[in-house]
Formats: structure tokens, C-alpha cells, sequence
């Protein structure tokens, strides 16, 4: 039965052997567990995910990263060097395709070959094993900045151990994260499994002395998830990375949209996965936060997705997040254009610089807000872990299961899905219906008035209409969704 | 009563527009076989055949609609399915393209209709109750 | 001796049939009252800026409009039109062009015939004078929404007839704001006079039931003008213009950076120009509040350009302001085209609608913000009455003279420019040299030590440097002008 | 020590960058002689004249900087003012437009050298040391 212990180095290293064998760039020798330490000896701290993290947040900088990817290493590496260059990232993805997500590394290599052909790139990211420890390298060496692999893999163990031994000094995913919004009928058990893998490698890399930053992947859905449960996750796979070693970890968030509930979650999330941490016995670990922005359907118009990435930046700033994850103009019609993706990272960046020395002041609505993510998250670990007698790693496959634990619109079968959530009248996130989800009456009367006082004031029912509402709203330009409403003097 | 079978085609997991077309479409009375993300051709295939589906809704968000719907209408007709109507939308192919030569590309791949990003559920409505003649 | 009173209706019409023979177009036949009266009662309420206005601040709106203007009727119609349209303008204006302003009709004459034969305007706004009623109703017929005349021109008497005669429903300006920032050696007296005549034309209207807006320019130079001033300036010329009888009057404010100090002075400025208006006997007048987005240098960008636009439309909203003047993408570069003007719309208006119900949270900071500029506002008010012996017009007159008021990089020879202003740490403009300001040692200190703090911070002395480099800081991607320091792992 | 004249042209009251070049000009050793905004041609020369200056920098932020600076080279001849170098700077015509085209344009016009809206003052430092031999 899995637990959340941590891998000896004997079965790790049983475990690596195979894991190398499943696609043949697996056989490089570079990733020889002593060459791949020496590449990432060789690091340059600047070039070190986790050190610039660290310098970002002990100055209280706020710093940009873009997600983007294509077929070909070439290609890929004009895109890294222009985000870098004309976009100003601090922190550089290369965002992994389907294919190798799923991993179907044939799929990918067709699809390689299609887009050599076509010289265009026919994959939505960049297909890094089928490139293998060669082809990362040669992307690792032509940048200035970290590079961090950014994907949704349940099973990521090859594509890690490539990233890694080729310099790539983060990864994004979690045995959660990478699976309940990612998959269909994958058990936790076996991505969890995998996960731990994962982190593993990056704790013995830090045995060596090497520090390399793990992300779980913060806004799972990115449809109106409530942050008491995006929280809830990555605090959870915040523990499971630690006791593998992991000492450098970044808690993420997607955007809401009201910006109290924004920066709520945001100061929540760095302070509870402290608190958490610390509190099952993870001292070291240093803890940075994302917020990414906002991860639901775009507006189709440019000029107002420019300012939704602002107001993400805004959010992002005033809530002291160490690192941004940006989208770009184009994200509601598809990937991105380099120029598009940079315009999303410049914006971004005038705004982290403007706002760099202000922060959102707190006032009773703030408090009340953190106050009740406080209470929620605890709520669901402590269930979590009651359901695991103890084990989070138990706690997590059976509080999915019971529906402890539930994500809305989530495309797993192991996720109950019947929680719905909907907006209150100042697009607040709060949840309409709870399903499974084992909160006191306090709390669900705190949800239950917000939904109705917003229900009064538009003069309709709390219900399902309501949540299609909003997962339509902001694509629609709108915060709350409300589309009846007729503004006599206000037609524009 | 009519019945659609929908699905997101390939390795795609965009679950959330798929879980809504199947909410509206119930509401407005169709009888709705959802077979979920990532389905494959023969999914869709085997989903028509079963409940003698008169269109399928293909969904593809994720950019690899392109090659994810290669040969799907000619492996219909060879199912017996020539008969049923084809649509595909979502985000279908990778980056923002011109959507007159994307559209082009996709009927010429068989497809009766194909929806740009973001399209209205409403609109492909109408467009199915004029080729289903409801 | 030129005193804040009520002009006479006698004076007024004396004066009026004087005004109408400054150029061919004021001998149109719809100047005369009655028929002007007429066409006025005639717009419909949707078009009507003071009606809007309202609606807008009882429904806690923030609004939007633009900037326009170009040479040609049916050009500026097509421009009206797309804004209106494709940018979602609540609120149109007409820019009026330089020559205009300066009342060198024959040089508008000759650049217009010029336009129609380059077939582009040469003209960096619309002739209304030179298009006379016939031009500007044409306008009117044209669009949906309120139209009103944005300008800058120290002697706006026959412009202001000429527009409301054609069912312009608002007039932007005022003694102050349309000289010091708009003119080099226009005695005060003198603009203050032909003010009260444009003030008194919308009472008179307002005598016949007719309600039209009145908007003091409240940015001044636009270039780091601490809040305390131009809102001393807004709350003068609104009691000049309520003197004179107009009940609908818009005070502005140009965004400044920090946010706490933007919402700080949006909210003084409602609040400070109702209490004196009230204060000063005049009970009846609807405020409400505009804020310009960055007024200052923009970066040459279009991203930035977009993010800095939507900030500006975020603390607009967060501080309840009732209409935001927008700015484009093409800011930096020089009058922009319908399509860079309808981005800076559209993205104003999302951000007004996403944070619709959302307002800045009020804390100590933000408290001890408003209280200062209170304070600074009640001593510049009163130290204006003081030397005018009661009277604010000859109180406004020899305030500038003696450097009671004094702005901040204007071009006017009736402004001693001895003050400098600067940021604090944090963004906020604080005051460097304070010539003869009257202020007192509390509020002297208080920008000392700010400005120290930030000195000691940069390891540099408190000096015009610092001044000249937060002019330029914005349009280089900062809000503190400080270009020395070195990050070393943060060179992007 | 070089004598230039600065000043923004025709109706023109951006008065912000003149302050600045002012400021920089002067702390760089150079005579600066302002005429502040709204100047004339004829401001400009007589100014020049009576100061005897090697250098006009023409600023005209607002847009109607083509038609203020019509014949200002061949005024400038005729005042005995041809070898006065003459630049021009800020936001010289209305919009955005293709900046080239623009120095063209005002090159025909006399200009000497013609820069782009935001030029840093620092960069026409340089091309003035090197225009008047300094
Ligand atoms: C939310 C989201 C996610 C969530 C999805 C959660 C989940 N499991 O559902 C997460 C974060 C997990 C995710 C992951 C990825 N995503 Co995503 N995602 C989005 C996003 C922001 C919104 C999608 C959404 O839910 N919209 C709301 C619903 C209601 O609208 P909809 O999906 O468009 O569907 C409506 C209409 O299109 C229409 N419709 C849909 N299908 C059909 C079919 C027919 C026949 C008809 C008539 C109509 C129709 O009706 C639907 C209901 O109204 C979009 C961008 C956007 N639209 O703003 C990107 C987007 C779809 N994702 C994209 C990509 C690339 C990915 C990733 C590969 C990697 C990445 N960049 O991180 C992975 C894919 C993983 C995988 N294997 O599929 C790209 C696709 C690019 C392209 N086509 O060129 C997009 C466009 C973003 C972008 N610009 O890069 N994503
Ligand atoms: C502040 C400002 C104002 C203030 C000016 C206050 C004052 N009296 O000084 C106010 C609000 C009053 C104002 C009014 C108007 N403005 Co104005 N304004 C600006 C703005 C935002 C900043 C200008 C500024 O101060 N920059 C900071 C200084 C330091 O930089 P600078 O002026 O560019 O000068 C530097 C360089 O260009 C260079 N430089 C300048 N001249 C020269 C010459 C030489 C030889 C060299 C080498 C270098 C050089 O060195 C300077 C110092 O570093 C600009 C847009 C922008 N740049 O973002 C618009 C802008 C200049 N204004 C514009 C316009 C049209 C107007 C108005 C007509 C109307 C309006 N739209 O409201 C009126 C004009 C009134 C008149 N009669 O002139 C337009 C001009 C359009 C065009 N050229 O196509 C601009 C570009 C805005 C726009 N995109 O529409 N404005």
C-alpha cells in the first residue's frame, strides 16, 4: 500500500533503470546519476530556478514567467530567446506537448516529423523526451535565464530525468495536480506513485547539494475552483514533496477575480503551506508562491485579455506573489505567436515594476476572507488525513474517493465531481453546491448567504444557470455572470 | 427525439465545454451520448453506431485537432456512418489562424461544420436542428 | 476689479452678441438663444452628459470615454462613430485642435483645406469653430451617447456657444486649468473672466431647465502634480462655475501610481468639493469625479502602454471614480488611430466591469493619506481666499503671483514653477522644494522625511535629480525614477 | 562654450521636455538660450541672431509640427542663418507614423538631423558635439 514515505535510494535507483528504457533517448549517457550531477553542479546560480526564487522573494520582487513550447529544438529556442529577450522573462517554461504528456512519444515523434515537413509546429508544446537529454541541453545552453519543464504528465518520470540531467533546474506537477485535471481514469495511486518519483529525484539531487525548485500545479481546473481546495492540494503535495527531500517548493494559485479573494489567497497560501509544512515535520523547506493569471476562458478581444493580464500582474503584486505565470492576448483563440506571448510578459512586467513597493491593505473584509480559506483548508487536510488514518498519501485516494476532496469540471473519473461553485455579488468564489465536501454548518451558510444575496440582487434562484454563468462571465467581459440585466442609460 | 454523441477528440482533457454542451443540449431536449475527453476515432465510432446517433459533436480544444481528425469521416463511412452529420469546434488547430482556411481545411477533411473558438453553443443549435430537420 | 459673482444677464447677452462676431460661423442663426434653447430640450436623455453622469454615480458606474479629434467633419464622424461602437465609449468627446485653442481660426481654416486635399488630418483635433453649428450638429446627429468639447483654450467663449447650440451636453475647462498648463503669458484675469462667461452660459441654460455638465481640467501639466494642488484647483473652479449657476459639475484627477494615494485623492476630491461647495453656500450642485489615466510621459511600448491604461482603469474603479478618461497604446507616439484609441477603451472597460462591485480597502495608510491631502487642501483654499480678501477670483490671481499656488512644469509665465515635486519610496508624489507654498512645518516635514526615506534607500541625496528622473520613470517602465541599481540575479 | 537655442514651436505648450533639455544642456557646458513654447520662427531667429548661435533645436510635441516648420530653413537662410545647424525633435507630426518617412520628410524640409518621439536628450548630445566640432 502506497504511503507518504520517503523512496530509499536503492528502490529509487531500481525504479530509474526501467524508467530509462521506456523511450530510447531514456539510454543517453548523460543521464548517468553521476554525469546528470555534475551538468547540474554546473549551473550558474542564475541560471538556478530555486536560488532566483529565493533572492525574488527575500527582496519582495514579483517575478514573470510565460508558458510556451513548440515541436522543434530550434524553433524552441528562437522562442525561448525572444520571451527572454524582447518579453523580459525572468523564469522560462518550456511547455511539454500532449502526446509526451500522455506519454506517447511515437505520437509526438510524427508529429516532429509532420511539423519539419509542414515547417510549422503541429504539436502544442515542446515533446522533450523525444528530444532527450541532447536537444534540452541544447535549449538549457542557449538562454540566460532558468528553465523549468511546465506540463501535466501523470507519469513525468522520464521526462524529469531528462529535464534535469540537462540543467533544467524546476518542474511543474504534482501526483494531484497532474492528474485530476490532466486525465480520465488514471488512479491516484499510480500518478501519486509517479509523483513521488519525481520528487525523489530532486531530493537526492539535493542530497548532493544541488537545489532544485518543484511546482505543484496550483490552478487544476482553472474553472472557478475555490481557493480553499486549490489551497488544499498544493499543501498536500507541498508535504508529499518534502518528505522526499524537495527544500524549495512554489504553492500556486489561478486568479479568482475579485481581488480581495485574490490577495486573501495569495497570503493564505504562503502562510498555511508554512504553517503545514512546519507542522508535519518539514523545517527546511523554503516556500515561494505563484499566481497565475486568470487560467479560465479568455475574452476573444485582444486589447481586453491585455487587461486581464494586467490586472492578473496587479493581483499578482499587491498579493506579494514571488512569481507570475502569464498568458498572452491570444489565449482565447490558441498557442501563441512569440510577439503575442512577449506582449502578455511586458504588460506584466510594467506592472510587477510599478506596483513593486505597494502591497493591498488589509482590512476586515481581507481578514474575514483569510479567516475563512484558514478554516476550510484545515477542514479538508484534517479530513484528509483522518480518511488516511494519518497518511496523506492514503488520505488523498480516499478522500477523493468519498468525495472529501473534489475539484469542479475536473475530467477524472476519480474525482466525485459534484461540488459546483458560483460567484457572489463582488465575485467572490464561493460554492453552491458541496457535495461530499465535509465543511460545519458555518461555513456553508457563509457560502450559502453570499450566493443568495447575489441571487436576490439579480432577481433569480441560486442554481446551476448560475455557475454556467460564470464560467462564461469573464470570457464574456463580465465578472459575475449576468446577462438579463438592461441599463436604461447605459447601453454601451 | 434526436441523438448526438459528443466528445473531446485525442489526448485533449478539456472537460469543461464538453460538460456544458452536454448540459444545453439536454435542456433543449436532444438525447445526449457524452463519451468525455480523451476519446479516440474509434470511440466516437463505436459510441454513433450503438445509440444510431444522427450527428457527432467533436470537440478539440487543445490544438492537435488537425491530426487527431485525420481520415475520422472516412473511417465513418466505413463504419455504415457516411449518413451522420459531422461537426468539429473548439480551439481545432494550434495559434490564432485565420479561420476561413482553417474552416476550408476541416470540410475538405468531411466535416459539415466547423466552429471557431469560443462559438456560441446557440449558434451550432440551430445549425443542428436545420440539418437533423427538428 | 474682476470678483466671483454672478454675471448679470444683461452683461452676459452684451457680451454674447460681441462673441458671436469673432469668427463667420457665430453669425449662425441657431446661436440665437431661444433656438440653441431649443435644441438643447430636444437632446434625449441618453444624450445628455449631466443626465448620464448622474445615473452613472447613483449606480456606482465608472465610466468611460476617449480622446478624438481630427479635421474633417465626416472624418470625425466615422472616428465619433467607431469609438462609440467598437470601443464601447460611454461618453464621446471632440479634441479640439491647437489652433482652436488659441483662437487662430484662419490657421484652422488653412490646415483643414490642407487635411482635405493631403487627405489626412493635419490637425491635431476638430475645428469646431470653423466648423461651426452646422459641423458640430452634424456630430451630434451622429452618435448615441453625450458629446462634449475637450480642449485646453484659455478663451473658449464662442467654442462653448457654438458647441452647446449643436446639443454638446458638456464643456471641459476652467480659468486655471485652461491657462497655467495651456498657455505662456494669458493673464490669469483674463481666462478667469472668459470662464465665468463660459460658466454662466451653462447657468443661464440651467435657468431654462437645461441641465449640461461643467468639467474643470483636473491634471494640470499631467506631470507629477501632487493631488493636494490640482484638487485645490478643481474645488476653486467648481465654485467659480457654480457662482455663475451650473449644477453638474465633474472634477478630475490624473492618475499618479501609487494606488493607496490615487484612491486617497479620488476620494478627497468627491468628497472635498461637495463639503466646500456646500461650505461656500452653493447647495445644489451633482458632483462628480474623473479620473485622466497617466498623464505623463507613456513608454514607447504598446504592451506596457495597454498595462498601464488598465491600471489606470483599476484604480479608477477601486476608487469609485464616475468616468475615466482613457488613453491608447499609441500614447507615446503621437494622436492615435480609432483602432489604438478603441484598445484603450476596450480595456478600460473591462476592468470596469470586472471590479464593478469591488472597492480599495480602507486602512491606516490610506487614512493617513486623505487626511494630508485634506489638510494641504484647506491650507492652499484658504490661503487663496486670504490674499484675495475673501474673493477667489482675485484670491486665485495673486495666489500664483505670489506662489500660493504653483504648478509643477507649467509653461504659464503667471506660475512662478518654483516648486518640485518627487516620489517617495512607495510612489507617492511628495513635494522637493515647496517655494512659497504656505504650508506648515507638519506637512513640510512629512514630504521631507518621505522623500529622505527614499534618498537613503537609493544611497543618494534628495535633489532635482530625483525629479527628473520620475518624469522619465513611468515612460521607462518604472514608477521611481532610480536607474543606478544593480540586480544581480535579476538582470531581466 | 557653444551657444544653442532651444524652444517648442508654433502653438505648441509641451513644456515638460523643454525644462529637461534645459536642464541637461546647461549641467553639459552648453549657452543655452530657452525661448519656452509657443514660439514663433521668427522667435527662433531673432533669438538666434542676437545670440549668435550654433546650433536651433526645434521641439513640437503637439502634431502640427510640419506645418510650423514650413520654410523655417529657407527664413533661416534669408536671415543670414545658414550655417546654423537646425534639429528638430519630440512628437514632430500627428499619429504614429513610419518614422523614416518622417525624417525624410523634414530632411527635405533643412533639417540637419530629425529624431524620433521620446529621443533621450543624451543621444543628441553626442550628434551635437560631433555637428559643432566639440
Ligand atoms: C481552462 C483551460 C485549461 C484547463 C482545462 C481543465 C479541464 N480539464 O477542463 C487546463 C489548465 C487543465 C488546461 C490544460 C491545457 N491547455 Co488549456 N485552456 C483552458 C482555457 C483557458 C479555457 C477553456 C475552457 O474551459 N473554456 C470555457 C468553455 C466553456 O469554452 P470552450 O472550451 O471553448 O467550449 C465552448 C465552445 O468552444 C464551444 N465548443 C467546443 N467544442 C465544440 C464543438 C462543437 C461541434 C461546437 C458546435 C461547439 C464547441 O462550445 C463550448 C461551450 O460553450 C483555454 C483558452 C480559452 N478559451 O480561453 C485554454 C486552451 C484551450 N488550452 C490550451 C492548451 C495548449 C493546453 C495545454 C496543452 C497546455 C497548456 N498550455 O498548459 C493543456 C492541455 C492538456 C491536454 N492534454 O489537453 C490552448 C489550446 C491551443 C490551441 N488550440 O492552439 C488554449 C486555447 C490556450 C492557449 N491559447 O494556448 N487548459
Ligand atoms: C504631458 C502631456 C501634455 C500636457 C502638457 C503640459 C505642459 N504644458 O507641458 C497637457 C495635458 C497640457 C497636454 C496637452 C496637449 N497635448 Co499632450 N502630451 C503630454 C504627454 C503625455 C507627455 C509629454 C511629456 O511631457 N513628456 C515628457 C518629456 C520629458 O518628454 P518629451 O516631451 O517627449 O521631450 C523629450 C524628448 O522627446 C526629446 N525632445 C523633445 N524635443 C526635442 C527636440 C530635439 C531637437 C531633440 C534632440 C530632442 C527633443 O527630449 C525631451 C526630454 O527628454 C505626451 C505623450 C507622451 N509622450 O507620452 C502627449 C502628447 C505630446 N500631447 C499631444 C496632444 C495632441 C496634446 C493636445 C493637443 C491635446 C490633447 N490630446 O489633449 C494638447 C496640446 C495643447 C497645445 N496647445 O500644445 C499628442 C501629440 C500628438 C501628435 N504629435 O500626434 C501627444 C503625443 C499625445 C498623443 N499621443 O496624442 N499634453
Amino acid at each position: 500500500m502506497l504511503k507518504n514515505k520517503k523512496l530509499s535510494r536503492e528502490e529509487f535507483f531500481e525504479i530509474r533503470e526501467k524508467i530509462r528504457t521506456h523511450w530510447h533517448t531514456g539510454s543517453d549517457e548523460r543521464l548517468d546519476f553521476d554525469k546528470a550531477v555534475e551538468t547540474l553542479r554546473n549551473v550558474p546560480d542564475s541560471k538556478n530556478f530555486a536560488k532566483k526564487l529565493r533572492y525574488a522573494k527575500e527582496n519582495g520582487i514579483t517575478m514573470i514567467q510565460p508558458r510556451a513550447g513548440v515541436a522543434l529544438v530550434d524553433e524552441h529556442i528562437i522562442l525561448m530567446k525572444f520571451l527572454q529577450n524582447q518579453g523580459g522573462a525572468d523564469f522560462l517554461p518550456s511547455t511539454i506537448d500532449s502526446y509526451t504528456r500522455q506519454n506517447r512519444y511515437s505520437n509526438a515523434e510524427d508529429a516532429i516529423k509532420e511539423s519539419e515537413k509542414q515547417k510549422r509546429s503541429l504539436l502544442n508544446g515542446f515533446p522533450a523526451v523525444n528530444h532527450g537529454v541532447e536537444g534540452c541541453t541544447k535549449v538549457f545552453e542557449s538562454v540566460k535565464v532558468p528553465l523549468q519543464a511546465r506540463h501535466g504528465t501523470p507519469d513525468a518520470r522520464l521526462l524529469s530525468e531528462i529535464i534535469h540531467a540537462s540543467g533544467w533546474t524546476s518542474n511543474e506537477g504534482g501526483g494531484i495536480s497532474y492528474n485530476i485535471p490532466y486525465a480520465k481514469n488514471i488512479s491516484l495511486e499510480d500518478t501519486l506513485r509517479y509523483w513521488q518519483y519525481c520528487d525523489r529525484l530532486v531530493g537526492i539531487y539535493a542530497e548532493e547539494g544541488i537545489e532544485i525548485n518543484r511546482e505543484p500545479f496550483g490552478p487544476l481546473t482553472g474553472t472557478l475552483v475555490p481557493p480553499s481546495i486549490s489551497h488544499t492540494v498544493a499543501i498536500i503535495e507541498a508535504i508529499l514533496a518534502a518528505e522526499q527531500g524537495v527544500k524549495n517548493i512554489t504553492v500556486g494559485y489561478g486568479q479568482c477575480g475579485n481581488i480581495t479573494q485574490d490577495v486573501a489567497a495569495l497570503q493564505t497560501l504562503d502562510a498555511l503551506t508554512n504553517y503545514y509544512l512546519k507542522l508535519f515535520g518539514y523545517e527546511d523547506v523554503f516556500v515561494t508562491t505563484v499566481l497565475h493569471q486568470w487560467m479560465g476562458g479568455f475574452p476573444a478581444d485582444e486589447a481586453k485579455s491585455m487587461a486581464l493580464i494586467s490586472l492578473g500582474a496587479t493581483v499578482a503584486t499587491l498579493g506579494g506573489a514571488t512569481k507570475i505565470i502569464t498568458k498572452s492576448p491570444h489565449e482565447s483563440q490558441g498557442v501563441p505567436t512569440k510577439e503575442a506571448n512577449a506582449e502578455g510578459l511586458r504588460a506584466s512586467k510594467l506592472i510587477t515594476n510599478l506596483l513593486a513597493t505597494q502591497r493591498y491593505p488589509s482590512d476586515k473584509v481581507l481578514k474575514a476572507e483569510k479567516e475563512m480559506i484558514e478554516k476550510e483548508v484545515k477542514t479538508l487536510l484534517y479530513a484528509t488525513l483522518n480518511v488516511g488514518k494519518g497518511d496523506f498519501v492514503q488520505g488523498v485516494i480516499k478522500a477523493f474517493e468519498q468525495g472529501i476532496l473534489d475539484i469542479p469540471f475536473a475530467p477524472s473519473e476519480m474525482n466525485k465531481g459534484h461540488i459546483l461553485p458560483a460567484r457572489d455579488k463582488r465575485g467572490n468564489i464561493r460554492i453552491l453546491e458541496f457535495g461530499n465536501l465535509p465543511f460545519d454548518d458555518e461555513i456553508k451558510k457563509f457560502h450559502k448567504n453570499a450566493l443568495e444575496e447575489r441571487a436576490k440582487s439579480e432577481n433569480r434562484d441560486v442554481s446551476f444557470q448560475m455557475t454556467i454563468d460564470d464560467v462564461y462571465a469573464i470570457s464574456r467581459g463580465k465578472l459575475v455572470g449576468n446577462f438579463s440585466k438592461k441599463e436604461p442609460l447605459n447601453e454601451n | 427525439m434526436h441523438t448526438v454523441v459528443i466528445g473531446v477528440i485525442g489526448a485533449d482533457v478539456h472537460a469543461v465545454g464538453n460538460k456544458i454542451i452536454e448540459h444545453v443540449l439536454k435542456e433543449e431536449g436532444f438525447n445526449v451520448v457524452n463519451i468525455g475527453v480523451l476519446s479516440s476515432q474509434e470511440d466516437f465510432i463505436n459510441a454513433a453506431i450503438e445509440t444510431d446517433a444522427q450527428a457527432v459533436l467533436v470537440s478539440s480544444l487543445y490544438g492537435h485537432g488537425e491530426m487527431d481528425c485525420k481520415f475520422l469521416k472516412e473511417n465513418m463511412i466505413e463504419a455504415g456512418l457516411g449518413h451522420v452529420k459531422l461537426y468539429v469546434g473548439g480551439n481545432i488547430v494550434v495559434g490564432k489562424q485565420d479561420f476561413k482556411s482553417v474552416e476550408d481545411r476541416f470540410k475538405k477533411m468531411g466535416f459539415d461544420r466547423v466552429y471557431p473558438p469560443g462559438t456560441n453553443i446557440e449558434i451550432a443549435l440551430n445549425d443542428l436542428r436545420e440539418d437533423l430537420g427538428a
